[in-house]
């Protein structure tokens, strides 16, 4: 039974340093699926950066394209029908090169996945290979990597489990995925992350399948960890409760486009883009106890679906859905404005905003 | 009330699970290949008799044609010089020194005509004596395949084998299947001892070695019975026993359905047993069907060959290409070497088996929904 | 485990007696009886028929034989054979041995094949080779394996004509078996395996490789192949160390119903062969009406399959840790 | 409304706020068999004596973590489970006793709504032959006047008319569980089990759903059991909310009320483990630490007590009773000296 | 003295025999066991190969006489030809070593004769059911009590002798049950003792049997220049299934003889002799086969007097003979190597042949006519011939399927039998089934006609015991309950069949023959068809085969025991 307190990590947002070194630039990433029924643009000239030592949370819609993104950057896109097809990820790897991973060869790659960028997913149940124990698939990276032998990627193997405070981990290592739950899963998922030391993780959705509380169990245990590796967070979810909780910067995608982008209390205090505000108001809030009055007797929803990846609108991808939508919104796709501070909005109409908002 | 929702303007036509698997099947070349011969195959099968220049049995005890050589067919006459399609008459004698049955034109010419008439027979109970093309002349056939051992056309005899081959497939595993899937939704559907007799009698049958069941079941059929009909009951026989594969499949595959919320949903609406078997648990299972079965038709027909090489397939006066190429089994090396025309039945099963496998492989792919975007 | 291989042998034994039931009742129902053929010679006269019945018990009631017959089996007595005039285990087990070495060497084949195609076909889905080896086995997926025996026979004579080697055509043994050393007795079957183990694989080969194509597909889509490739393991070890042992987890589960259709279906490539498996003395078992023999074979089927669900149960629990647990 | 003639030969129902639904001692166990005769050798107790009632017109909450019994109990509740032990009243009726036939009047009543959109529409069928089919069984506007209700159904959720002759896979996700809702209101029920309807869907999608079952609920007077494990989206539709654990219920209460002054030590792990989509919020969190136990082997006691950091050893003792602390706020601890 | 064997009897001579060798042949069905006792099939193990150069007398080819093998000479017959004494040759031994004497005959009638053995011999130790006795008058003397004359008396006294220190110990510590567990095919090779000229060296289960010299044979048995026989030292004997593969087998050399089938076979022998890829020598068409193919019609249809009438009316049978298209039958299904048959005898045994009994060959015409004769004059729409009671000619012609050429001998003959306006229906059927309804007994028996054929036989006198005489089992056209005659030509047949049984003298016996086969002929009850020929082919490596004249298919082309490789 642990009572933590808010963890507060060594590292927090305000001390990270605004001029620090830019771990990955990714610059116009277009990533594309040609399917049968046509070209589905995925990722559409997605740009944002990521410093070190610093979460990034990419939050959107399902099909907005994080998964695709990150997907992309590990260049683990299905070829065919996926390809990437224009842009750049620079990425500094921990030989301190700078290395453009869309040129990559595919054994640079290797050598970079698992080592310098490593990457958990939302399914913990299934991202475990059933047949081989989880010591094993932790300690295969190892072996990758370190040049270690099995003896010595097992016992890297059962500290890793320990560092990430699965009980009785000596035993553990031995054990396969299926007699563990789901939380036990997803630690395992981050011990073997984080099992070769990366530069950066990426966590696309970790908690999303997971029950609230086993949900508070990793999302703790990752800031933890992040404040003792120093690794760098990109950090892929459509909860915007956890994204406030870990995250330093976000992106906001929409429609394979990132449509805002900014400090996460900018974006939460004074969104500037009319999907964030939507995303926001339409996030029903457990805490408004603490806030008494605040309670709506309606959600206020976003109107209508999820655009059609095929088929998107030619202007703003939002505009269909969007209540401050005017006509010159469908003419040609928004750029991404700098509205100042380093907080980005790809909306027209953004100025009007900090007024709404206030 | 929120605002309604535009429905997706794109997709906007409504396509049921056949249309989409439609879709899906016809870009698949190979299959949609293999789909369009097969029914060439059936069209052939069913206009045979009027395909084949001659009857079925058809053959001469006076001037033998035993395993007559293919026929050519010559255009120009070398001796009048006129053209027009025609066969030579061929006069047979063995030769004693090589024991070779030989083939020597007699100088006799017989026209080949379209639609000449000819033996009578019956399609689909409409009588003809209509054929698409032959000499019209008993005493000098087209040998278009060379003949069989008594001497009757191979081509006439691998037309009307069609019939047979093609057909008894379809016959014995549709009944089985409803055998099958019957037995499996009984099994799946109230459970317990019935379950269990059912599985039981499965591995029973499945656990007696075939051949012997066929074999010896073959001989408890009344002897003045159609010997097709028995060869038909025996595929069936035959059918069962291998699918109790199909009816564990239904079985677990109906366990599964009943599990789905839809399937909830319909109880909790008041819907009763019969209605959820037959709106939904049976409907689910349609696509899975249609592609075992066109997986399991040449199944079937390579049945009926093995059932041939162990002289319990079709048998006089009926033929399948499973008899006729037990025939050329019979013959061994000299069928290879002396009249390798006699392994175009084989080719007919080989190709057969070899369109319905790419039909089902398509079909596969065409139900799958993982297979579809 | 143990328990569970029980169970198996529990459930299996209803099955059992009922088989044995039809069998006995086909075999009564069937015309004539193992003395039938004898009834042409024109030397044997009716004295010696009946003589002959009353030796094999013929003369008797029919359930009286099956309950004589059931007796004796619960002391591990199958019966004598009729033609062979010999304990039916002493005539029967040679073949089932031979019968399961052809067995074995067509499921080393047949994996050895259909493996390494069905993985290529999933790796490289939709490329040339994937598309070409396909048709190519479905064509060879539509020869009887009688016919296909025949052709092989035919083009080993031909290649034995036009060489001279040595290549075996048909058998299980070459002349002089006897006088092999150990090694060179091995080597001597081996040889003769080869040709009708290939011709029995190829013959399934498409069937296999296709579902097995399919299940690669599907997991080479699945989480855990993104997670090893995250990882950066190599190509070669997603392909084979990740995906393909779990996507073999549902064929080594059919193992065990394998087992006995094998053997049954090893049939006709073991006639055309002349190879001194099952099937041949089945076919004469029956065609003789040799009753005990042919029950034997009918027992044979639920052994194995009761060994082959064994042993597909034990594979299962070696490559699949989930079914060791429960 | 089109259906209200039909509603009269119903037996009436009780007056808004009166008790609509009782839940007594309600079981369900499911048997687990091994050994070598295949006997029973435990069970998934995965409800084990709960009992509350639902009043009519209310919205009543629940909810748990993931394999607290959430789904079994509203299935069990509807009878597409059978009980293994207690009683469910409805307007006065125990429909755990009644026959097949009895019953099938009763599924005219209760309704479910189910979590996966994907799963819970048979995707051979046409929208309209979806909720056609609920018409059907019962026998409900015959001839022509089906259209108009399938209609009238599809615009009550927010669709056009037209979408009837559609399948399913062609709606979007947020679309079909409007389709699921339309079949469940087409019989016109009294009460509805919606089980976590929104889980699946999109945030922003999450949002019309919900507002949609407000409406509706509003509108047409039902009762919900509103099942989720998202306390935040229960906490905006319910009147009342119940917290589940392992199959047993450890808290109801108001749902102002559970929120701010929740007085099990379960509800106060949960509603802390939510995040707050609020990046200046700060706030301690209570990490439950480990998993849900087995079902199968629930812990002695209270069940909760493993993962309780007010656990003392009584708490292994004695099974704690769902007592009244407040007026209408009820708990399942035997510690008042906490919260 | 030791028995030499006849030089005449081999086509080379005994100076170009070399020593030692391997001869292999193939069979296509396994061996059953090594007990001369249980062994049931034609060619076994114990009954053949063991057998070689075992037996009192033996028959010579070149003038089917007996000659003394076993026996020192011919036997003294008293007792109004009924008992014979034998002596035989001393100095013989077993393959074990052990003296061959008179109480080895002794024993092994004694076992044959025990019907708890169920050995296959019981019947030829009968007579009428009356026993033939053996007894040992010394050591080396024997003495045979026939109950009547026999003309097969040398046959059957021609039996092998087993080891009485094997069998008749066995015998007497556990009677038949104790003989039956003998020499099963698991039998240690070393415990099996015989006197033949071949022992058993190994058995592999469905593979082949090899079986070696019996060292102790060539003391008493030499060739015309005084070599000790036999040359070999092994004969191989493979089992293949399939004759197919047996046939690339022999084409491969692998096999030394193989029995050509028909032309099929000819042609690719001949083909790779000319190719040079096998070296052998191929004899087309040395004899008729002894088997023959006939149509037996069931006068015994109490059900259907129309029927039964018919059949029992001698115009129809001709008439069916003449339907019977004989030519095409053996061009058609014969492949063209073939003779048409008309009587029981088998062509090969020309002693027997009659040519002034009757045949009814081929000839439309007169078929239409005994026809007509009977009242079949006219034909109905379908072409079928009815007489004035409207009954259509029409039966049922069944064979055991699975048999191609017999298949297509019924299609023949029932394809001619259209062109008279007769419809047979014909069908193949299983196998057991025709026998079955073949062997039944009764007024009322379940068939119409039957399409099959017979093998075995000797030339002594080549009519069956139970195919002639009435109440046979196999007396096919006519078994009533009683098995009464119910013509007197068959009363006549029935006894010249047991005259000429009991006739010892080759030249009587062949006379009766005559007329037995001129009264079958007059009275058709069974149509013959046509027979096949036998071929001969051996490889060239193989010498000591009988001259070409001397082959035909009873007493075949060679002896095993005279082969040799060169
Ligand atoms: N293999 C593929 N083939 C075709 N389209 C694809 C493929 N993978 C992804 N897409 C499309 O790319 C788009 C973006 O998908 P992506 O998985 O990145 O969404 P996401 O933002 O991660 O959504 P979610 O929150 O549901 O995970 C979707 O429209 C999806 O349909
Ligand atoms: N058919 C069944 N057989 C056996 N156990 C079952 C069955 N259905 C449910 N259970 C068990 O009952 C317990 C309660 O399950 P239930 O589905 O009600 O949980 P839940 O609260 O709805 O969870 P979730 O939030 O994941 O939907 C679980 O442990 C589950 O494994
Ligand atoms: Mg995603
Ligand atoms: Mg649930």
């Amino acid at each position: 039974m642990t009572h933590s307190e808010s963890s507060i990590p060594a590292m927090s947002r305000s001390d990270i340093n605004k001029n620090a070194e830019v771990l990955l630039d990714v610059k116009g990433l277009k990533t594309y699926f040609y399917t049968d029924e046509g070209v589905v643009k995925s990722v559409d000239g997605v740009t944002f950066h990521i410093q070190r030592g610093e979460t990034l949370a990419v939050v959107g819609e399902s099909g907005s394209g994080k998964s695709v993104t990150s997907l992309s950057i590990m260049r683990l896109i299905a070829m065919p029908p996926g390809k990437i097809v224009e842009g750049e990820i620079l990425f500094r790897g921990k030989d301190g090169v700078q290395k453009n991973l869309v040129t990559a060869s595919e054994a640079e790659m290797r050598k970079i996945r698992g080592n310098d960028i490593s990457m958990i997913f939302q399914e913990p149940m299934t991202s475990l290979n059933p047949v081989y124990t989880v010591g094993d698939q932790i300690a295969e990276a190892v072996m990758l990597h370190q040049g270690k032998n099995r003896k010595e990627g097992m016992e890297v193997a059962a500290q890793m489990l320990e560092l990430v405070g699965i009980p009785a981990a000596r035993k553990r290592v031995n054990e396969y995925p299926h007699q563990m739950s789901g939380g036990m899963r997803q630690r395992v998922m981050i011990a073997m992350a984080l099992s070769c030391n990366p530069a950066l993780l990426v966590a696309d959705e970790p908690t999303t399948a997971l029950d609230v509380t086993i949900q508070a169990q990793i999302l703790d245990l990752m800031r933890k960890l992040q404040a003792e590796i120093g690794m760098s967070i990109l950090f892929i979810t459509h909860n915007l409760g956890v994204v406030a909780e870990m995250a330093d910067r976000v992106v906001v995608m929409y429609g394979g486009r990132v449509v805002e982008e900014g400090e996460v209390l900018d974006i939460f205090r004074a969104p500037k883009h009319p999907y964030t505000m939507g995303l926001l108001n339409s996030m029903p809030r457990v805490d408004h106890a603490a806030v008494p009055g605040v309670r709506k007797e309606r959600l206020e929803a976003i109107p209508g679906n999820v655009p059609n990846p095929l088929n998107l609108p030619s202007g703003c991808a939002f505009e269909p859905r969007c209540k401050f939508a005017v006509p010159e919104c469908s003419k040609a796709v928004p750029a991404l404005e700098d509205t100042g501070a380093g907080h980005m909005s790809r909306c027209i109409r953004w100025r009007e905003f900090s007024e709404v908002k206030a | 009330m929120t605002a309604i929702p535009a429905p997706p303007k794109t997709n906007a036509r409504a396509q049921s699970q056949m249309q989409v698997a439609w879709g899906q099947f016809r870009k698949n070349r190979l299959a949609t290949i293999g789909g369009i011969f097969i029914i060439l195959l059936y069209v052939m099968a069913i206009f045979a008799p009027f395909i084949a220049p001659d009857g079925l049995s058809n053959y001469s005890t006076t001037a033998t044609t035993r395993y007559h050589e293919p026929t050519p067919l010559h255009i120009r006459d070398p001796k009048t010089g006129r053209y027009g399609l025609f066969v030579d008459k061929f006069a047979q004698t063995m030769n004693p020194d090589t024991f070779l049955q030989e083939f020597r034109p007699t100088g006799e010419r017989c026209p080949v005509r379209l639609f000449v008439r000819g033996d009578t027979y019956r399609i689909l109970g409409i009588p003809g004596n209509l054929h698409l093309f032959g000499t019209g002349n008993p005493d000098c056939k087209v040998f278009l395949w060379g003949a069989e051992g008594l001497g009757r056309d191979l081509f006439t005899r691998t037309m009307y084998a069609s019939q047979i081959s093609l057909s008894i497939g379809v016959l014995a595993v549709f009944i089985s299947t409803i055998i099958g899937v019957v037995m499996g939704a009984l099994a799946a559907f109230f459970g317990g001892w019935v379950d269990n007799v059912i599985n039981r009698l499965v591995e029973v049958i499945s656990a007696i070695p075939y051949l012997f069941l066929l074999i010896l079941l073959r001989s408890l059929f009344p002897q003045d019975a159609n010997p097709i009909l028995v060869l038909f009951l025996l595929l069936v026989i035959l059918a069962f026993i291998s699918w109790g594969g199909l009816a564990r499949t239904v079985r677990s595959q109906l366990l599964s359905v009943r599990e789905q919320d839809y399937v909830t949903a319909a109880y909790s609406l008041g819907s009763s047993q019969s209605r959820i078997m037959l709106r939904h648990m049976i409907p689910s299972m349609t696509s899975y069907l249609i592609v075992t079965l066109s997986l399991a038709i040449p199944g079937t027909i390579l049945t009926e060959s093995g059932l041939s090489f162990l002289g319990i397939g079709a048998v006089e006066p009926y033929v399948s290409w499973g008899t006729l190429l037990n025939q050329t089994q019979d013959g061994g090396i000299a069928s290879i070497t002396d009249r390798p025309w006699m392994l175009i039945p084989g080719f007919f099963i080989v190709f057969t088996v070899m369109c319905y496998q790419l039909l089902g492989d398509g079909l596969r792919d065409a139900f799958d929904p993982r297979k579809r975007q | 485990m143990f328990t569970f291989l029980l169970r198996r042998l529990l459930n299996l034994l209803p099955t059992f007696l009922l088989a044995t039931i039809l069998v006995f009742a086909i075999i009564q129902l069937a015309p004539g009886d193992f003395l039938t053929p004898a009834k042409l010679n024109p030397g044997i006269s009716q004295q010696q028929l009946d003589n002959l019945a009353a030796q094999f018990g013929l003369n008797k009631p029919a359930w009286q034989q099956y309950f004589q017959w059931l007796w004796n089996l619960l002391h591990g007595n199958l019966g004598l054979s009729f033609s062979y005039t010999q304990p039916v285990l002493d005539v029967a087990w040679p073949r089932v041995v031979n019968s399961i070495k052809l067995v074995l060497v067509y499921l080393v084949l047949f994996y050895a094949i259909s493996i390494p195609l069905g993985v290529y076909g999933a790796v490289r889905q939709y490329s040339i080779g994937d598309r070409v080896s396909g048709v190519v086995f479905y064509f060879l997926l539509g020869f009887p394996s009688f016919f296909i025996a025949l052709l092989t026979i035919f083009g080993i004579l031909k290649l034995r004509q036009a060489t001279g080697w040595n290549i075996p055509m048909i058998g299980m043994t070459s002349d002089g078996y006897d006088q092999m050393s150990a090694l060179g007795k091995i080597w001597d079957t081996l040889k003769h395996l080869i040709i009708p183990g290939l011709v029995l694989a190829v013959g399934d080969v498409a069937g296999f490789t296709r579902v097995l194509r399919g299940q690669m597909l599907e997991y080479l889509r699945g989480d855990f192949v993104r997670t090893a490739r995250s990882k950066g393991v190599p190509e070669f070890s997603v392909v084979y160390k990740h995906t393909l042992r779990n996507a073999i987890i549902p064929f080594v589960a059919g193992i065990g119903g394998l087992l006995p259709t094998l053997i049954g279906g090893a049939g006709f490539v073991e006639v055309v062969f002349a190879y001194p498996g099952i099937t041949p003395m089945l076919l004469d078992a029956i065609a003789s009406q040799d009753f005990y023999l042919v029950a034997a074979f009918s027992i044979l089927p639920m052994v194995l399959l009761f060994i082959g669900n064994a042993i597909s149960d034990i594979l299962l629990a070696v490559i699949d840790p989930r079914i060791r647990f429960n | 409304m089109t259906a209200a003639a039909e509603k009269t030969s119903r037996k009436p129902l009780p007056a808004m706020g009166e008790t609509l639904l009782e839940v007594n001692k309600l079981q369900k166990f499911f048997p687990i068999r091994g050994g070598l005769l295949s006997r029973v050798v435990a069970n998934v107790q995965a409800v084990d004596r709960v009992s509350f009632k639902l009043n009519r017109g209310e919205v009543v909450g629940v909810v748990g973590e993931s394999g607290s019994g959430k789904t079994v109990m509203g299935r069990t509740i509807l009878r597409l489970l059978e009980p293994t032990g207690g009683q469910v009243i409805f307007n006065g009726t125990d429909i755990t006793r009644i026959g097949k036939n009895e019953l099938r009047d009763y599924r005219r009543e209760m309704q479910v709504i189910f979590q996966d959109p994907f799963a819970s529409l048979n995707p051979r069928m046409t929208v309209s032959e979806i909720i056609g089919e609920a018409l059907q069984i019962h026998n409900l506007h015959p001839g022509k006047g089906r259209v108009d209700r399938i209609a009238e159904l599809l615009t009550k959720v927010g669709l056009r008319p037209e979408n009837m002759g559609r399948y399913p896979h062609e709606f979007s996700g947020g679309q079909r569980q409007r389709i699921g809702i339309a079949r469940a209101l087409a019989v016109d029920p009294a009460f509805i089990v919606a089980d976590e309807p929104t889980s699946a869907l999109d945030v922003s999608i999450q949002a019309q759903v919900v507002n949609l079952l407000q409406d509706l609920q509003e509108e047409l007077g039902l009762t919900v059991l509103f099942i989720a494990h998202d306390l935040a989206v229960v906490e905006y539709i319910c009147d009342r909310i119940i917290v589940m654990y392992l199959g047993k219920i450890m808290e109801i209460a108001p749902s102002r009320e559970l929120n701010r002054n929740p007085k099990h030590p379960y509800t106060e792990a949960l509603l802390s483990a939510a995040p707050i989509p609020d990046p200046t919020v700060k706030r301690q969190r209570i990490i439950l630490e480990g998993d849900i136990p087995s079902p199968i082997n629930p812990p002695s006691g209270c069940v909760f007590r493993t993962r309780c950091r007010y656990a003392i050893a009584e708490c292994a003792q004695v099974e704690p009773e769902l007592r009244e602390v407040t007026p209408g706020h009820f708990k399942a601890c035997i510690r008042d000296d906490i919260l | 003295a030791p028995f030499v064997w006849p030089a005449k009897w081999s086509a080379d001579p005994a100076s170009a025999a070399k020593k030692g060798g391997d001869y292999r042949e193939s069979t296509i069905s396994d061996y059953k066991t090594i007990n001369p006792f249980t062994s049931a099939e034609a060619r076994s193990i114990p009954n053949y190969w063991m057998s070689l150069g075992a037996g009192l007398f033996t028959q010579d080819q070149t003038d089917d006489s007996f000659i003394p093998d076993m026996a020192e000479g011919m036997p003294v017959v008293s007792n109004n030809g009924k008992r014979f004494v034998v002596k035989i040759r001393q100095g013989m031994k077993f393959s074990d070593g052990q003296a061959i004497t008179a109480d080895d005959w002794v024993t092994t009638w004694k076992i044959h004769t025990d019907d708890k053995v169920g050995s296959n011999s019981y019947d030829s130790f009968f007579i009428n059911d009356k026993p033939i006795t053996v007894k040992k008058l010394d050591n080396y003397t024997l003495q045979f009590d026939f109950p009547q004359q026999s003309a097969t008396a040398y046959v059957t006294m021609s039996y092998t002798p087993w080891p009485d220190h094997v069998f008749g110990k066995a015998y007497s510590a556990g009677g038949a049950e104790a003989v039956k567990k003998l020499w099963g095919l698991n039998v240690n090779p070393s415990d099996v003792v015989t006197a033949g000229a071949f022992t058993l060296q190994s058995y592999s289960a469905g593979q082949r049997a090899v079986l070696k010299r019996n060292a102790n044979f060539g003391e008493w048995n030499k060739d015309s220049a005084g070599a000790a026989l036999p040359y070999l030292d092994t004969v191989t004997l493979k089992i293949v299934k399939d004759l197919n593969a047996s046939l690339a087998s022999y084409l491969a050399g692998e096999l030394d003889v193989y029995g050509p089938r028909n032309a099929d076979d000819l042609a690719q022998i001949k083909k790779a002799i000319d190719a040079g890829t096998l070296k052998a020598t191929e004899l087309a068409n040395v004899s008729p086969a002894a088997t023959s193919q006939w149509i037996t019609f069931n006068w015994n249809k109490a059900d259907s007097p129309f029927k039964q009438k018919l059949f029992r009316d001698v115009r129809f049978r001709r008439a069916m003979s003449m339907v019977a298209n004989r030519e095409a039958m053996v061009q058609l299904a014969l492949g063209g190597l073939g003779n048409p048959t008309y009587y029981s005898v088998y062509p090969v045994f020309k002693n027997y042949i009659n040519d002034a009994a009757p045949k009814y060959p081929y000839n439309l015409a007169g078929a239409t006519k005994l026809l007509a004769q009977m009242g079949f004059t006219k034909k109905g729409s379908d072409g079928i011939l009815v007489n004035a009671q409207g009954q259509k000619l029409e039966f049922t012609l069944a064979t055991n399927s699975g048999n191609t050429v017999r298949e297509q001998l019924g299609r023949i003959f029932a394809d001619e039998a259209k062109k008279v306006g007769v419809k047979v229906n014909f069908t193949p059927i299983d196998f057991n089934v025709l026998v079955g309804q073949l062997t039944s007994k009764g007024e009322s028996r379940p068939f119409d006609a039957i399409l099959l054929g017979l093998s075995g036989g000797d030339n002594i006198w080549p009519f069956g015991s139970n195919t002639v005489p009435c109440g046979g089992n196999l007396h096919s056209y006519n078994n009533p309950t009683k098995g009464d005659c119910l013509t007197s030509q068959e009363q006549l047949m029935t006894k010249l069949f047991f005259q000429g049984d009991s006739t010892v003298d080759q030249a009587a016996r062949q006379k009766i023959g005559a007329q037995l086969l001129k009264t079958e002929a007059e009275l058709q009850p069974v149509v013959y068809l046509v027979g096949g020929s036998y071929h001969v082919t051996y490889n060239n490596r193989l010498g000591g085969q009988f001259p070409r004249n001397q082959m035909d298919s009873y007493y075949g082309s060679r002896n095993v025991v005279t082969t040799f490789i060169k």
